[in-house]
C-alpha cells in the first residue's frame, strides 16, 4: 500500500509534522504482552483486591446487588458493545428503542414525565440538575439540603465555582439524621433546594415537605438518589412533587467495578424537555409509517448549540444504561419490589441485633431503607480494620473518612446479598472485637 | 433482488415490539432466594407516608426468555464494528478487544466497591497509577487525571484547570480580565460548550483556505490581553496536522494564554509525536476512541486530562501516586479544582485501555498509528477521482471529502452516507466540520485491511456514478433496511419521548 | 418492498468470503509469550523424516479482527432459539439458560482434567453422582450411566446393554438365537441403526390408524421366540402416548424380550410419568432436549443411558458411585459393556442438566411439562381448520400435520416449511416421521408464549390462505433470505467438501 | 389457554396417559434454587477440585492449551450455540459455511482428502474408523499396534464387540516405545492398522513404514492423533500414506471441562467419502447462482438408511467444531506452527533437566512431541500424590492407572502453558521428594 501510494516508508505519511516535534525513538511504555501473560499480570494484580474477595457492608453511593446472568451476555453482544451513538437510526434501532425503553423506565420509577439517554453517573447528573434549575429559574441560590453524599457535593463544588451560583447548606438533625427543616436561607432568589433520599445516613427524607416548601417560593426541589433500588419501595420523587430527579444507576444491574462506569439518571417535567442536559431519544415515522427511534431535540446540544448548549455533554453512558434496562426488565414489576423489600428487611434485622450490642447505638432516628449509621465504642476505622483482616468482613465505611468529627461512626449498608449469615457474622465479629 | 411478496409483515425480527407491549400479568423473569430473615410487616419499618403506592404499575412483567429474545432482536437492528469497517470521523471506531473484556470482568476488579481501604485496593490503584504512567509518557504531559469520564468531561476539567492556574499567577483580580478561550470554527462542539461551563466567553478563530489555524487571526484575537487560553484539535478535525503548533503555542503564551489541546485524534500520534513537545499545556484524551475502550452505542467513556508539571497542582482530587511501593489516594492539592465525578472516574475503562497499551507495547502502538494513517491516506487517494477535496495537504487517520460534484445533480451528503448503508457500510461522519460545506469525514483506523478499503472506495466510486446515472436511488436511500428514514422534524415537533399505556395515552 | 435496486452486491453481511478467500500472507492474529527455554534446532528434537514439510500451506493467515468479523457476519445467517420460537418437531428447542452457560465455565471445572486424581476432584464428581440420582427419580430408573455424548451414542449403549444381559442371562447360545429388535415403523432412524451397530436385525412393527403401535402385529412378531427387545419412542414420534405400554411391554417380557424406550421425547413426561412405572428395561435421554443443554448448531450433546437395577451391572465402566462421602471410579463391573467413550462422557452438559433440573425444581419440571404440551395442544387447535391432523388423539408435546389439503394445490410441506421462514419463523420437523405423508412435526415447547404462539398460528395460516390464492408465492418460498433454495442434488452429484486454492482446483 | 381448549386443569392436558401410569406426587428432585443459590453451590463444589488449581503437567489424552479469548466469545453467540442441525439450509448458513471451513482445516492439517462435520471425540472417532475399515475392505481383522490410548481400545472393543471384526494386538517395543512392528498378524483377512502417533508414550511413530506394510497386503492404515496441536510439527499422516485419519480435536481451542465436551476428527480419502460415518457439507448453489452450503450425501446416514447408515451418529459435537474452527482461524499458518514448537523445546528441556534426577530415567528412545515417559525410583502414585499435596503440582499420570506392571512409571506432559519455572518447580519437587 505504501508504494502504491508512493511513498517509501511509514515514516514518510508523517511529513506535514514537523521533524523536529517527532518522537526521534520509541515510546517507553510497556513492551508487547502475549495473552497469557496480560491476563496472568492482571489476575496477580486482582488478588491484591481484597476487598472484592470479602463478606461486605460496604455502600455509601455503590451498592452490591445480584446481576442476573443474562445482562452480562446481552451487552456483550458485538451488535451493541461495539456500536457508536446512534446517529444514522436507520442501523442503530436497536440501541435506539433500548434507550426509548430506558427513558420510560426511569420515569416510571422516578415517578417523571421525561428522562434523557443518561449521564455518566449521579453525581455529575445533580450537578447537572443544579445548573438547570438556574437556567430554567434564572436565579442563583442553591441550597443543599441535609445530608448529601459528601463526594456529589464536591462535584456540585466544581461545577458551579464559575456559574456564577450560589451553593448553600442546610444542616441535618443531629437526631433524625434528615434535613433540619428550618430553611431559613430558602427565600425567593433561590433556585433550588436539592435533597437526597435516602441521604447520605440512610434516613428517608421528607421529600413531599420539602417540595411544598420550595415550590411556595417558585423554587424547584431537585431529589438525587444515590440507591436506585429503594424506587422499588419508597414513593416516588415524582409523586412527592420533586421537579428534577437524578440517580446513581449503578444498583440496577452494574458491577461495582471500583466507581465506574456507572450512569446517572435524569428526569423532569414534560415543560422543562428542552432544557434537559444531554441525548433524549423519540419516536418517529418513516414513509410507509413504521415506527422507529430518533435522537430528537438535538437543537439542546454541544454540536449545534456549542456553547449555548443546555450542557457539554457527547458521549453519555449508553451501555450502562442498556445493562440497567435489561436489568430492570428483567426484574420487572415484582422482582424490582423484592429486592427492596430483601433490603429493607435484612436491614432492619440487622438494625436490631447490632443495637442489641454492648456499647454501640444506632445514632439517627429517621426511617431508613438499607442503610445505617452504628456508632461504636471505639474508633471506626481501627475497629473496621481488624473487622476485615481478622474476619474477613468489610463492615462498612467509617465516616471520619468524609466528617472528621465522626469517629466512632460507621456506615452499614444490607442488601439482598448478605445472608442472614453474614449479618450474624458481623455482629459476632463486631461483639469480640469490641469485648473489653 | 427481492420477488413481490406480499405477506411478509410479521417476521419477528423486524417488528419487535417495545417491552412494553409484551408485558403479560404475572410473568416473571428472575428469582430471588428467599427471605432469611424474619420478615417484618413493611409499614414497621417504612413509615407508610414514604411508601410506594402505585404498586410499580406499567413496569414490564415478561419472562427470562422473552427478556433474550427481545434484545436479541432488537441487537440485529444495529450496525456494529464486529460487523464491518465503521469510518466515523473524529470518533476512532477500532476494534474494541475481547481480551481487554475479559480483563474487566475480572471478579477482583468488577466486585471492588470503590470505597474499599486502600490496603485493599492495592492492585486497582496499581492499575490507575500504571496507566497514568504510560499516558504521560505517551503524551508527553506528565500530570494525569483520569477522573473525567468522558472527553467532554475531560475538556471541562482542563479548562477549569486552566483558569484556576491563571487566577493563581495573575490573582484574581486580573485573571477576572482573562475570561476569553480561542477556538476555531472548526472545532467539535464540545469544545465551546466545555468552555462555557468553565465561564469562559468564546472567541471563533477562522481557519486558512488551506484547513489550519490563520495565524495571523489567532495575533489578532491574542492582541486583546483578554485571553485565557486557546483550544485546539490536533489533528485538527479536518484530519490536517497543525504544522504551525509550535508557533501557535508561542503565540498564545506570549499573550498569557495557555494551550489546551483537544486530544480526541491522537491515534494520528501516538508513539509518533507528542503533544508536550509540541508546548500544549493541557489536553484531554478518549480512552473510548484511541485506546480502543468499547463506545457501547455511546459510552462509556473516560476522558483523562494530561497536563503539564505546572498546571499538575490544578488537577481534580484525589490523585493516586505511589509512596515507598505502596499505592495512595493523595486529597492534598489545595489548589485543585476540586472533584469532578464521585470516586475515581469510569474504572472499567482504565483497566481496558491499560490491557490495549500492554497488549499492543510500544511497537504495536505506533504501528497501529502508521496503520490508521497509512489508511486514510489509501482512502484519500482511492476517491480523489470521484469526490471533491477540499485541502490539499496530505491527511493524518482521517480525510474530509464533499458533495460538491454530487450536488449538482442533487445529490448530497446526507444521500450518500445512506446510500452507503445498502453496500453493507456505516457512513462516515457528515456534515461535520460545519466549517466545510457538505463534509464527509471518512476516519478508516487501522482496523480494517486492504480488501475491505477496497470494498469501500468501490462503493464510493459506484454511489458517484449512481448519483449522475440513477440519483434518485441514492435520494431514497436506504433500501436495505428495517425502516426508511425517518421523519425527524415531526419527531421533535412533536416530542414522544416515552411508552405510554394505550389508555392514558389517548386520555392525555 | 424493496424497491429496485440494482448495485447492491457488495454488502459486507451477505457476502462474508470463506477465511481461505480472505487470508493474507504474513497476517496473524494471536501472540505467545516469547519461549522462556534455550531453543535447539528443531531437528534434533524430531528427526527430519518426521517433520511437516509443507510449511502448513494454506491454512488461513488473518487478523484477530479479520476472525471476529468472518464470525460475527456468517453468525447473522442463522436462525437461533434466542431469536424466535424454533418448533422442530422431536427436538426439543427450548430456551437454554445463560445462568448455565456460566456455570459450564467456572474455572474449577472448566479448567479439571479428566485424569486428576479422584480425590481432587471431588465436586466434578459430586456433580455426576448428583445428575444420577436425579434422573433416576426422574425416570424411576435406578442405573445411570452418563458417558454416552448423545442420543444415538445413549442408544447403542442400550441396546448392548440389553444384548448383553440376555447373554447373561441365558447363555451365548440361546442368546444367540435372539438377534431380532423390534422396532416401530415410525421410529427415528438411529433406532434401527443402533440396534444394527450392536449386532440386531431390525424388524419393523406396524402403527395403527391411531397413530400407535399395533398390538396385533406385536404379538405376532413376539411370537418367533428371536425377539431380543422392542425399541419404542413414548410419546411415540407422532407426539402421541403410547397408552397401551404396559401391555407392550408385558408382551415383550412374556416373549422373553426388554423394552428399551427412546427418551427423546421426554419432555412430555417430567414430572407427569416416569418410564421405570410404565415397565421399562432400559431408555437414554437427550440432555440437550429434555434438560435444556445447547443444541450448539448440531451438538454437543449428552444421551444417559438409565436402566432398572437388573441391567445396572451391564452399564458402561467406570461408574461414579459414592463411598463413605467420597466420590469414587468402580471399574468393578465384569459384567459392563466397556467403554462407549474417553473419559466421563460430555461433562459440560452434565454441568449445565443439574443446572437446569436446580434451577427448575422439581414443581418448576413439572410445570415446564405441563407448558410444553398445553403450548403444542393450542396449536393443534390452531391449525386444525386449515391443515390436515391425521390422528384425533389429543397430542402431547408436539403434534403432526400434513400437507394433504395444500397439495392439491400442488404445494407441498417444503414449500410451507420455506414459506414459514418470511414469517420469520423456523420451521417445523417436515417429511418425519416417515410413515406421514408430507408430515410436518411441530414442538413450539415451553419456552414461547401465547403472543407468539398465536403469531405462529397466524402465519400458518396464512400460508394456508396463500396456497389457496397464490401457490407460486408458497413455491418460490423463502424471498427474504440471503440465498434461496439450493440445488441439493447437484450438490450431491459432485460434492465438493472442502475448499481448495484456485490454481490446484483448476489443476485437479 | 386451558380454558380456551375446554380443559379444566393442567392434569387434563396428560387424559392420554393411563392414571395407573400418572405419578401421583411431585418429584423428589432438588427444590428451586434461585441463580444466587445455583452459582453459589457449583462454585463450592468447584472449590474441591483442586486438580483445576495446580501447575499441571497431564496429558493422556487431552491437554491444556492457551485458547484465544475470542474463541468462547464467538460461540457464544446465540445464533451459533442457540442453533441446531442445520437442516434447513436458507437460515443456517452461518453454521453451514463454518462446517465447510472445519472439514476443509481438518484435510490441510491431516494431509487428507475429505473430512466429517465432527465425531463425538477422538476415542469414538477411532472406533468408527474400524467400522469403516471393515466396510471398505469387507475383511474383519484389525490389528492395534503399539501403544494406543487404553481408553481408545476399550472404546474400540465396545464398538466391535457385536461387528464380526477381531481386534487382535501388536506390541510395543520396549526400548523404542514405538510399534515393534514384525507385524506377524498382518495378512490378507486384515481390514486395518491401527496406529496411534505421537503414541500414549509419546513416542512418535513410524507411519509411513506402517501404511507401506498395510498397503502391500490391502490393508488399510488407520492413524489415530489424541494430541492434534503435534499436527503442526509433525508431518502429516496423509503424506505418509494413511488411509484414514481420526483425531481428538480438544487441543484446538476447547476447555479441558473433566473430559468433556469434546470433538472428534475424521477424514480419509476421497474415493471413500461415501463410506464415511457423520454429516458433511458441500457446497451448493441457488437459482441465481449464489454460493451456498448444504448437508450433503445424506444417503449414508442414518435417518435415510436406518439399519444399513454407515453410522448411528446424528448429534455431533457442531459448537466444539466451531471453536476448534476459530482457533485454528485465529492461530493460523504460523500460529500453530509456533505452538506446536515451544511444546516440542519446552518438552525437550523437561526432558533433559529430569533425566538429570540421581535414579530418575526416561525409558523409551523414541522421538518425541509433548509426552514422554518418567521412570523413578518409588512408585508413580505416591510421588505423585505428594507432588501434589505438597507442592501444588499435578506432575503427571501415574502409568499404573492403566498398566500395573509399570508401578514407577508416570507420562509427563509439557505445553506452552507451562513456564520454565513450572518445569523447574517440578524437577525441584521430583528431586526433594526422592531424597534418601
Ligand atoms: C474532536 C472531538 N472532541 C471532543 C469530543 C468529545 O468527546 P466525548 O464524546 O467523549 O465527550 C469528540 C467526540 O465526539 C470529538 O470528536
Ligand atoms: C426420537 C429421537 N430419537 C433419537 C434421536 C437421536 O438423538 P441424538 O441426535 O442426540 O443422537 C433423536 C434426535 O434427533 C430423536 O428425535
Amino acid at each position: 500500500m505504501l508504494e502504491q501510494l508512493g511513498l517509501a516508508s511509514a515514516a514518510d505519511l508523517f511529513v506535514s509534522i514537523p521533524k523536529d516535534l517527532r518522537l526521534a525513538r520509541e515510546l517507553q511504555t510497556s513492551p508487547a504482552l502475549s495473552e497469557i501473560e496480560l491476563l496472568a499480570g492482571f489476575d496477580r494484580l486482582a488478588e491484591t483486591n481484597f476487598g472484592a474477595q470479602r463478606i461486605s457492608f460496604l455502600g455509601a453511593g455503590a451498592y452490591q446487588h445480584y446481576v442476573p446472568t443474562i445482562v452480562d451476555h446481552l451487552i456483550s453482544r458485538s451488535e451493541f458493545f461495539t456500536a457508536y451513538t446512534p446517529y444514522q437510526p436507520e442501523i442503530s434501532q436497536g440501541t435506539l428503542q433500548a434507550i426509548f425503553e430506558f427513558q420510560t423506565l426511569v420515569c416510571q420509577l422516578t415517578g417523571m414525565e421525561v428522562a434523557n439517554a443518561s449521564m455518566y453517573d449521579g453525581s455529575t447528573a445533580l450537578a447537572e440538575a443544579v445548573l438547570m434549575a438556574e437556567r430554567v429559574t434564572k436565579r442563583s441560590k442553591v441550597i443543599a439540603c441535609g445530608a448529601i453524599h459528601p463526594e456529589y457535593v464536591d462535584v456540585i463544588t466544581t461545577y458551579v465555582q464559575h456559574a456564577g451560583i450560589e451553593l448553600v447548606h442546610e444542616p441535618v438533625n443531629p437526631e433524625t439524621g434528615q434535613v433540619a427543616g428550618a430553611l431559613e436561607l430558602l427565600d425567593d432568589k433561590t433556585a433550588a433546594l436539592v435533597v437526597q433520599s435516602p441521604n447520605f445516613f440512610g434516613c428517608i427524607e421528607d421529600v413531599a415537605a420539602l417540595a411544598e416548601k420550595a415550590h411556595a417560593v417558585g423554587a424547584l426541589l431537585i431529589v438525587s438518589i444515590t440507591e436506585a433500588i429503594s424506587l422499588g419501595l419508597l414513593r416516588s420523587p415524582g409523586a412527592c412533587g420533586a421537579d428534577i430527579v437524578v440517580a446513581e444507576g449503578q444498583s440496577f444491574g452494574v458491577p461495582l467495578s471500583f466507581g465506574g462506569p456507572y450512569v446517572g439518571l435524569f428526569a423532569t417535567r414534560e415543560k422543562y424537555a428542552r432544557q434537559i442536559p444531554g441525548r433524549l431519544v423519540g419516536e418517529a415515522y418513516d414513509k410507509e409509517g413504521r415506527r422507529g427511534f430518533v435522537l430528537t431535540l438535538a437543537t439542546r446540544e454541544q454540536h449545534i448549540r456549542r456553547e449555548k448548549a443546555t450542557s457539554n455533554i457527547c458521549t453519555n453512558e449508553g451501555l450502562i444504561a442498556l445493562a440497567s434496562t435489561i436489568y430492570l426488565e428483567t426484574m420487572g414489576r415484582s422482582g424490582l419490589r423484592e429486592v427492596a423489600e430483601h433490603c429493607a428487611q435484612k436491614t432492619a434485622y440487622a438494625a436490631k441485633e447490632i443495637r442489641r450490642i454492648k456499647r454501640f447505638s444506632i445514632p439517627f432516628t429517621g426511617a431508613r431503607f438499607n442503610e445505617f449509621v452504628v456508632r461504636g465504642p471505639v474508633a471506626a476505622m481501627d475497629l473496621l480494620a481488624k473487622l476485615g483482616s481478622e474476619r474477613g468482613i468489610t463492615g462498612g465505611l467509617a465516616l471520619s473518612h468524609y466528617f472528621p468529627d465522626r469517629p466512632n461512626d460507621f456506615l452499614v449498608c444490607v442488601t439482598e446479598m448478605n445472608s442472614r449469615a453474614d449479618i450474624d457474622a458481623l455482629v459476632a465479629g463486631l461483639v469480640s472485637l469490641t469485648k473489653a | 433482488m427481492k420477488s413481490n411478496i406480499t405477506k411478509v409483515t410479521s417476521h419477528i425480527n423486524p417488528n419487535e415490539a417495545l417491552i412494553f407491549e409484551r408485558s403479560q400479568t404475572g410473568r416473571v423473569g428472575y428469582r430471588l432466594p428467599a427471605l432469611d430473615v424474619d420478615e417484618e410487616p413493611i409499614a414497621t419499618i417504612v413509615p407508610q407516608q414514604y411508601l410506594r403506592d402505585d404498586d410499580l404499575v406499567g413496569l414490564p412483567e415478561v419472562s427470562e426468555v422473552d427478556v433474550i429474545r427481545h434484545f436479541v432482536r432488537m441487537s440485529t437492528w444495529n450496525y456494529s464494528i464486529d460487523q464491518g469497517m465503521y469510518p466515523l470521523g473524529s470518533c476512532t471506531m477500532k476494534y474494541n478487544s475481547r481480551l481487554n473484556e475479559k480483563v474487566a470482568r475480572i471478579p477482583g476488579f468488577a466486585n471492588l466497591h470503590p470505597l474499599t481501604e486502600v490496603e485493599n485496593a492495592q492492585g486497582a490503584l496499581a492499575v490507575i497509577y500504571q496507566l497514568q504512567q504510560e499516558l504521560a509518557e505517551i503524551t508527553g504531559l506528565p500530570g494525569i487525571s483520569l477522573q473525567p469520564a468522558a472527553g467532554a468531561h475531560g475538556e471541562m476539567t482542563g479548562v477549569m484547570v486552566i483558569r484556576s492556574f491563571i487566577d493563581a499567577r495573575d490573582g484574581e483580580e486580573a485573571s477576572a480580565k482573562r475570561r476569553t478561550m480561542l477556538i476555531p470554527d472548526s472545532a467539535h462542539g464540545t469544545n465551546p460548550a466545555s468552555a462555557h461551563l468553565s465561564g469562559f466567553s468564546v472567541k471563533t478563530i477562522r481557519s486558512t483556505a488551506e484547513g489550519l489555524t490563520d495565524l495571523e487571526h489567532l495575533r489578532e484575537l491574542c492582541a486583546g490581553g483578554d485571553v485565557a487560553g486557546l483550544m485546539l484539535t490536533n489533528p485538527n478535525t479536518l484530519g490536517l496536522f497543525e504544522r504551525n503548533i509550535k508557533e501557535i503555542c508561542q503565540i498564545v503564551h506570549d499573550a498569557g494564554g495557555l494551550v489546551y489541546m483537544d486530544g480526541a485524534n491522537m491515534n494520528a500520534l501516538v508513539g509518533i509525536a507528542r503533544p508536550g513537545d509540541m508546548g500544549v499545556d493541557v489536553i484531554h484524551l478518549n480512552l473510548h476512541k484511541t485506546f480502543s475502550t468499547p463506545h457501547g452505542g455511546g459510552g462509556p467513556g473516560c476522558g483523562p486530562c494530561c497536563c503539564s508539571k505546572e498546571l499538575e497542582p490544578f488537577l481534580p482530587v484525589p490523585r493516586v501516586v505511589q509512596i515507598d511501593e505502596q499505592f495512595k489516594l493523595d486529597f492534598n492539592y489545595p489548589q485543585s479544582i476540586g472533584r469532578v465525578k464521585a470516586f475515581f472516574g469510569n474504572y472499567g475503562m482504565m483497566l481496558r485501555a491499560l490491557a490495549y497499551i500492554q497488549t499492543h507495547g510500544y511497537d504495536g502502538l505506533r504501528e497501529a498509528t502508521e496503520a490508521a494513517v497509512l489508511n486514510a491516506r489509501y482512502i484519500a487517494n482511492g476517491l480523489v477521482s470521484d469526490y471533491e477535496k477540499p485541502f490539499n495537504d496530505p491527511p493524518m487517520h482521517e480525510v474530509v471529502f464533499t458533495d460538491k460534484r454530487q450536488s449538482r445533480k442533487g445529490v448530497h451528503t446526507l444521500d450518500i452516507a445512506k446510500r452507503l448503508i445498502d453496500y453493507g457500510f456505516h457512513p462516515m461522519t457528515i456534515y461535520f466540520p460545519l466549517i466545510v460545506q457538505g463534509a464527509m469525514l471518512i476516519e478508516p483506523t487501522e482496523s480494517v485491511g486492504r480488501q475491505e478499503l477496497d470494498q469501500f472506495i468501490e462503493a464510493m466510486r459506484s454511489i458517484a456514478q449512481e448519483a449522475i446515472e440513477n440519483p434518485e436511488l441514492v435520494l431514497s436511500a436506504p433500501h436495505d433496511t428495517r425502516i426508511g428514514r425517518l421523519d425527524e422534524a415531526a419527531a421533535a415537533r412533536k416530542p414522544v419521548l416515552r411508552w405510554k399505556p394505550k389508555q392514558a395515552a389517548t386520555a392525555s
